[in-house]
């Protein structure tokens, strides 16, 4: 299991490549990957850049914890996390997440599994710069089940 | 030995700093140490806490040498 | 959309970034992705190489039929779907679903729904070539809800 | 003008062929074709039935120019 913050520039499939190379080929039948990418609009705005904060220490913990939960619940070969920190731009990943099985349903379940977990536990909090200038805290996620 | 104090996000634009040091002297719990540090002001709503980088509630045990930290919903992802 | 049968090797995050690049960045924020490789294992039997049969003119219609019934059902971009044919060996890449959306629930939705009606229903079948030289049709999958 | 009959994967095996052309006189479903090309061996158990590459049930339509296809479950994937 590997857990990545990034204050530069993540670059999922490279990302996702370099780390599957580490695995024994055939011993995975199923991946299960999500990437969420910075969007241009939120909540009827237009947004220029956005900053990720996050807790040092605490973030990385989370992330470890919320991995192993998921190697706990399902039969894994492997676990990928990747989160950018700092400041990026629409069209810029933030996240990503890669769960390796024998089985496809295990490799879904653990994917949407460690999203949702990051989501409601990981601390991080984005604040955004709309094209008018002004910043704001994004207030909360959109509901992801 | 002191409590370490830590505001992020908006929470820290509530506060007015990153962080700050505290005698642990009549510190029971972390509530203690958001009503000492904020001078009585109210929790804001949705407050989250965390005590040694786990998320505790506002009732739990605080003592010399805990980093207590007070954030906002999390919005990473 | 685009659909991929192909006769020669599935390079899966390479055919993913290349359609990638057809999008704009910012419109997506969520991109769910599964791969299906081939194991070096099956039912308990080592297993040395597989024969993916299919349906020329059929299969590609359902694939495409599929991909249109996960884009009335959810809110997405776009929809990419790969899948081998011929001769494969173990590690080697079958099937490539990625979706992308606004949001991570459609993504995730519908990625997961395209993996499951293609198996039930892309007509594809698997002929495995035992390491005893042995070969046997695959009689089925395994549930993946 | 005459049906085109295909066979896959188990299907084909035992069948014998993997297609043939077959005269649409006195066809009028997927499993008359089915018994006249397999000389009323019965269909095996889970047997798949497309009718111009579309899936059907087998008293399905078919006439001349149609193109049916006998399969197994399918393992894709």
């Amino acid at each position: 299991m590997a857990v990545h913050l990034l204050a530069e520039a993540l670059e999922p499939w490279e990302t996702l490549i370099r780390h599957q190379q580490s695995l024994a080929a055939g011993c995975f039948g199923a991946t299960a990957v999500f990437v969420g990418t910075m969007r241009d609009f939120n909540e009827g705005d237009d947004i220029q850049a956005m900053t990720l904060e996050h807790y040092p220490g605490m973030t990385e913990r989370q992330l470890e914890t919320i991995g192993q939960e998921a190697r706990r619940q399902w039969p894994l070969e492997d676990v990928l996390i990747a989160h950018r920190v700092g400041r990026i731009h629409p069209g810029d990943p933030i996240v990503l997440v890669a769960a390796w099985s024998a089985h496809r349903q295990a490799a879904f379940e653990a994917c949407r599994f460690i999203m949702e977990a990051l989501k409601s536990r990981a601390p991080f909090w984005k604040q955004e710069r709309l094209q008018s200038g002004q910043q704001r805290w994004v207030s909360g996620n959109t509901p992801g089940m | 030995m002191t409590i370490t104090v830590l505001y992020f996000a908006s929470l820290r634009e509530f506060a007015g700093r990153p962080r700050e040091d505290m005698d642990a002297e009549g510190i029971r719990c972390a509530l203690d140490v958001w009503r000492r540090a904020q001078e009585g002001r109210p929790l804001p709503p949705g407050t989250l806490i965390a005590v040694n980088q786990e998320y505790a509630a506002a009732d739990h045990p605080v003592r010399e040498g805990d980093e207590v930290a007070f954030f906002p919903p999390v919005t990473g992802g």
